[in-house]
């Protein structure tokens, strides 16, 4: 395998890890609640675009119907599955986030900050 | 509607009841919790009647959409499954049924959502032992997940914080979970759990599956509290309300250890199972240890929850039949144990207004079956022998010394050990000491004019069924690991 | 800075219609045509990218617009406050019903091809069914998103 | 050319956004640099043909995630230590 | 502190990444997941789904039908995780009645 095939094959798995470590970083390191939070959806978005990557196919066609190519032969059209998941996984990061804003709207309510060492703190 | 809709309904009727809970909930304020009792009875039936079945003739699907795998998903109902699910619901029933007096004094207002939450996680729990896909899997996960960081957050102060952690530990577990399972996908095509096992000894050996699994086990312990992974769990069981801690505490980490199980047996137990039983072995001391150094009695419970998932994850990781059965049964015990411990821990704090170890003076006086119900659930934890506790712990030393293990025979003799310590405490402090010697005149005056003050009615028996329940597993040991355990063990 | 940020968006939502007329009409103006193209979407799923999920957010947009735009009481006419969870589960319901009825029927759970339409072969049968859980997919979308926003506005 | 050098720059816009918005100290910049990492990653998924997936993060990244995340922000606070 | 984490996220990230140079290359319409017919000579889903999806359902989105109707027990979850959200945010955050 030459490099240029390489870097054609599996440049977007290892940059999308990067992107997975990237957004684990933000939850680590980050003080901020609402950083922590916009950490989280980079790593969810990081992993539906793993799943999706991984549904695509040399010169094949979405996945609808062209009548004109008939549907015989799988080749012809992407993989349907992946896509299918990651609807339904997009869906929960949404409904999570939702929650997760919630819960922090309720600390700010509660002790009028969101630096996670301050609130450690107040918690003693 | 035939038989083979069993593994359906049971995760089906709580989302069916969660749906209605509040529509009922606005017209009568008080039919949600009657609502989620029925909703968990007809479960609990459902699953009773499930097991007898698969006991007596195996294991049966339920093909959803009419779709065989791996085109559409499947409901498998197993020995393992079956186990779980009665677990499972019967310790929600009888959690939900002590929850009713006691949600109206702590989350007041709140029931609907209380009770709405509540059947959605036991949904989830319920569907995510029943599944055999793993995506669907992790839908299940993800349900049962939203509804505890939502129960978690409401209780004292500091709770909406502890459940925010939670959420941000758990969606990375998910996440990790769900790259472990791309990583699966990709290399194996499949999706359904049966079809895995059969496809993964074809691509065992290679790189990516392994670390596929190991995600996927990362990501189950971080759901299930493993050791360096428990920093959400303390503080979520701490500060979150009474019947919601007795709800999550006993069943919520259990699935993720069957996530666990599940996975490990689709594998086929690779060779990372002795990093775990060591991180285990590890857990459980560490644990103890933590457990002794707390005067908060939910927290002293909640690190002991960490000490236990490790006997639990050890005896797994040790894959031999005997440790299996150990684990497996002390699942039960465990989910036994600490819903008594959290239960009679809400009404100690109800009527005494303080869950400070060494303010629990006068508690045999004023809530005598409390304490007694108490007082067995930790026998059972120390591992004193009419009791579950015991039986469980022989089984996995026993599992221990096949495996000829003797560092982990060491742990859980040392762990016992520990166990009596922090657990001695509480029984020195609430029975042995004087009743002199303290700061608070007021509070001196309040324990000494003691009367009897116990909990109400539906909160002590469901607490007492509950420990005559770690009673009885001890007794019939021989028979619950004969009939309904030993047909789960998988071949190692 | 910010306290100051919070107040005027809670006067808006709780008083009445915000002061510039043109976002005001921008806004009644912009929100059919956003609903028409959520039903669009929603209908249209079967044929081209889109369906439930899709349609139950646009759907949304539009009522949050007119909630930002019209302020909370004026928006009371168009979705109250008290409907939105009532009306999600019983877009769930719609979804779990449609499943239930099949089950009823004979066929497993879900399994449109045994919904008790007469005159339809299963390929039409599923076509319908599809569409029928779409509906309640949309409609719990859109009143849960909705409830989310009311709530975090007015915790 | 090279289909797939399209797609390695998407992924560079997409991790540097994905950098700029854990960086900025501003958390309304931060939020808007958020909504531009779900367009592009909407583009990308365009360019891997996943036109359903697009469609629903394009919609949701607009429609749901951009209002609750500034609703969020504006009812608490809008600077961040980090 | 701070460099231990990064450490150990660095480390992760290319465990992560020698795993991931050994998946399918992207774009393989052989690898496992794309092709039609597995080690065990069974139906693949993904090819399963683009083969039959119209004669199926009369519906030429593959995805819509795999979602309502393939696997449209994962679509009823997703309703319930949407409604689950709704739930929890109102247990959060509506104030205490009565």
């Amino acid at each position: 395998m030459t490099a240029f095939e390489f870097a054609e094959g599996y440049s977007a798995y290892l940059l999308l890890v990067v992107l997975f470590a990237i957004g684990l970083y933000g939850m680590m390191m980050k003080q901020n609640l609402i950083k922590k939070i916009m950490g989280m959806s980079i790593v969810q978005s990081s992993v539906i675009l793993f799943f999706i990557v991984s549904a695509y196919k040399d010169d094949a066609t979405v996945s609808v119907i062209d009548y004109a190519r008939g549907v015989t032969n799988p080749d012809l059209y992407l993989n349907p599955l992946p896509h299918t998941l990651m609807l339904t996984a997009i869906v929960v990061a949404v409904v999570t986030l939702g929650v997760s804003f919630a819960l922090v709207i309720m600390i700010y309510k509660r002790f009028k900050t969101l630096h996670e060492p301050t609130l450690r703190e107040l918690m003693k | 509607m035939s038989d083979s809709n069993l593994p359906l309904l049971i995760p089906f009727t709580f989302l069916l009841a969660a749906l209605f809970v509040p529509l009922a909930g606005s017209v009568r304020r008080w039919a949600s919790q009657p609502l989620a009792v029925a909703a968990a009875l007809f479960s609990l039936g459902c699953s009773v009647a499930g097991m007898a079945r698969v006991f007596a003739s195996g294991t049966f699907r339920h093909y959803l959409a009419g779709w065989q795998p791996p085109i559409g998903i499947e409901f498998v109902f197993d020995p393992l499954a079956a186990f779980f699910l009665v677990m499972i619901t019967g310790v929600g029933c009888l959690v939900l049924i002590y929850s009713g007096p006691i949600a109206v004094e702590e989350i007041l207002g709140k029931r609907i959502g209380f009770y709405s939450l509540a059947m959605l996680l036991l949904a989830g729990l319920t569907g995510m032992v029943v599944t055999g896909d793993l995506f669907n899997l992790y839908v299940f996960l993800e349900i049962s997940a939203l509804a505890s960081y939502a129960l978690i957050a409401v209780g004292d102060q500091r709770a909406p914080y502890s459940a925010f952690r939670y959420l941000a530990l758990g969606t990375v577990g998910a996440s990790l979970y769900l790259m472990g399972l791309a990583f699966l996908f990709m290399s194996t095509g499949t999706l359904n759990m049966a079809e895995m096992a059969a496809i993964l000894p074809y691509v065992n050996q290679q790189p990516q599956v392994v670390v596929g699994i190991v995600l996927i086990l990362l990501g189950a312990g971080l759901k299930m509290a493993l050791f360096p992974m428990h920093a959400w769990l303390p503080d979520a069981y701490t500060n979150a309300s009474s019947p919601a801690t007795a709800l999550i505490a006993p069943i919520g980490t259990k699935v993720a250890v069957y996530l666990m199980i599940r996975v490990l047996i689709i594998s086929g137990f690779p060779a990372i199972i002795t990093i775990i039983s060591w991180v285990a072995a590890v857990g459980i001391i560490a644990g103890s240890i933590l457990a002794i150094g707390q005067s908060n009695l939910k927290r002293m419970l909640a690190y002991s929850s960490v000490a236990n998932i490790g006997y639990i994850v050890l005896g797994v990781s040790l894959a031999n039949p005997l440790a299996f059965i150990g684990a497996v049964l002390h699942i039960l015990n465990h989910a036994l144990m600490k819903a008594v411990l959290f239960m009679s821990a809400g009404g100690i704090f109800s009527k005494l207004g303080t869950l400070d170890i060494f303010k629990l003076r006068g508690l045999p006086k004023k809530m005598p079956f409390t304490t007694a119900a108490f007082l067995i659930a930790v026998f059972s934890m120390v591992g004193i022998p009419p009791t579950g506790g015991f039986f469980s712990k022989i089984y996995l030393i026993f599992g221990a010394i096949e495996a000829s293990a003797w560092v982990f025979v060491a742990a859980i003799l040392i762990s016992t050990v520990l166990n009596f310590f922090y657990f001695f405490r509480v029984i020195e402090f609430s029975f042995f000491k004087p009743y002199a010697k303290t700061e608070d005149p007021a509070q001196e005056q309040k324990s000494e004019t003691l009367k009897m003050d116990e909990m109400s009615m539906s909160m002590l028996l469901s607490t007492l069924i509950l420990a005559a329940a770690i009673v009885a597993v001890g007794v019939y040991n021989g028979e619950i690991v004969d009939n309904f355990i030993a047909g789960a063990v998988p071949g190692f | 800075m910010n306290e100051v940020n919070r107040d005027l968006l809670l006067r808006r939502h709780m008083e009445g219609p915000i002061v510039s007329p043109i976002v005001h009409v921008c806004c009644r103006g912009l929100a059919p045509f956003i609903q028409i193209t959520g039903l669009y979407v929603f209908f249209h799923g079967h044929y081209s990218p889109g369906g439930g999920f899709q349609g139950g957010v646009l759907l949304a947009a539009s009522i949050i617009m007119l909630r930002m735009s019209l302020g909370l009481a004026d928006s009371q006419r168009i979705m109250p406050n008290r409907l939105p969870i009532p009306l999600a589960a019983l877009g769930a319901l719609i979804y779990a019903g449609t499943g239930l009825l099949a089950m009823l029927w004979g066929g497993s759970y879900l399994d449109y091809s045994f919904l008790p339409l007469p005159m339809l072969d299963p390929a039409m049968l599923r076509y319908v069914g599809i569409l029928v859980i779409e509906l309640g997919v949309t409609i719990c979308v859109m009143s849960t998103l909705i409830s989310i926003y009311d709530n975090l506005l007015g915790s | 050319m090279l289909p797939w050098l399209i797609e390695v720059i998407l992924f560079t816009v997409l991790i540097v956004a994905a950098l700029v918005a854990l960086g900025l100290r501003n958390l309304l910049a931060a939020v808007v640099t958020l909504n531009i990492f779900s367009f592009m990653s909407a583009t990308i998924m365009v360019k891997l043909g996943a036109i359903d997936v697009a469609f629903t993060e394009a919609v949701v990244g607009a429609g749901a995630v951009g209002v609750i995340n500034i609703l969020a922000i504006l009812l608490t606070s809008r600077k961040s230590a980090d | 502190m701070k460099a231990i984490h990064i450490l150990v996220l660095a480390s992760f990230a290319a465990l992560l990444m020698v795993a991931a140079v050994h998946l399918p290359r992207r774009g393989d319409p052989n690898s496992p997941a794309n092709r039609a017919e597995n080690v065990l000579k069974g139906p693949v889903a993904g090819a399963y789904y683009i083969q039959n999806a119209y004669l199926d359902a009369k519906t030429p989105n593959m995805v819509t039908v795999i979602l309502a109707d393939y696997r449209g027990f994962d679509t009823l979850g997703e309703t319930v995780v949407v409604f689950a959200g709704g739930v929890a945010c109102l247990y959060l955050l509506r104030r205490r009645t009565s």
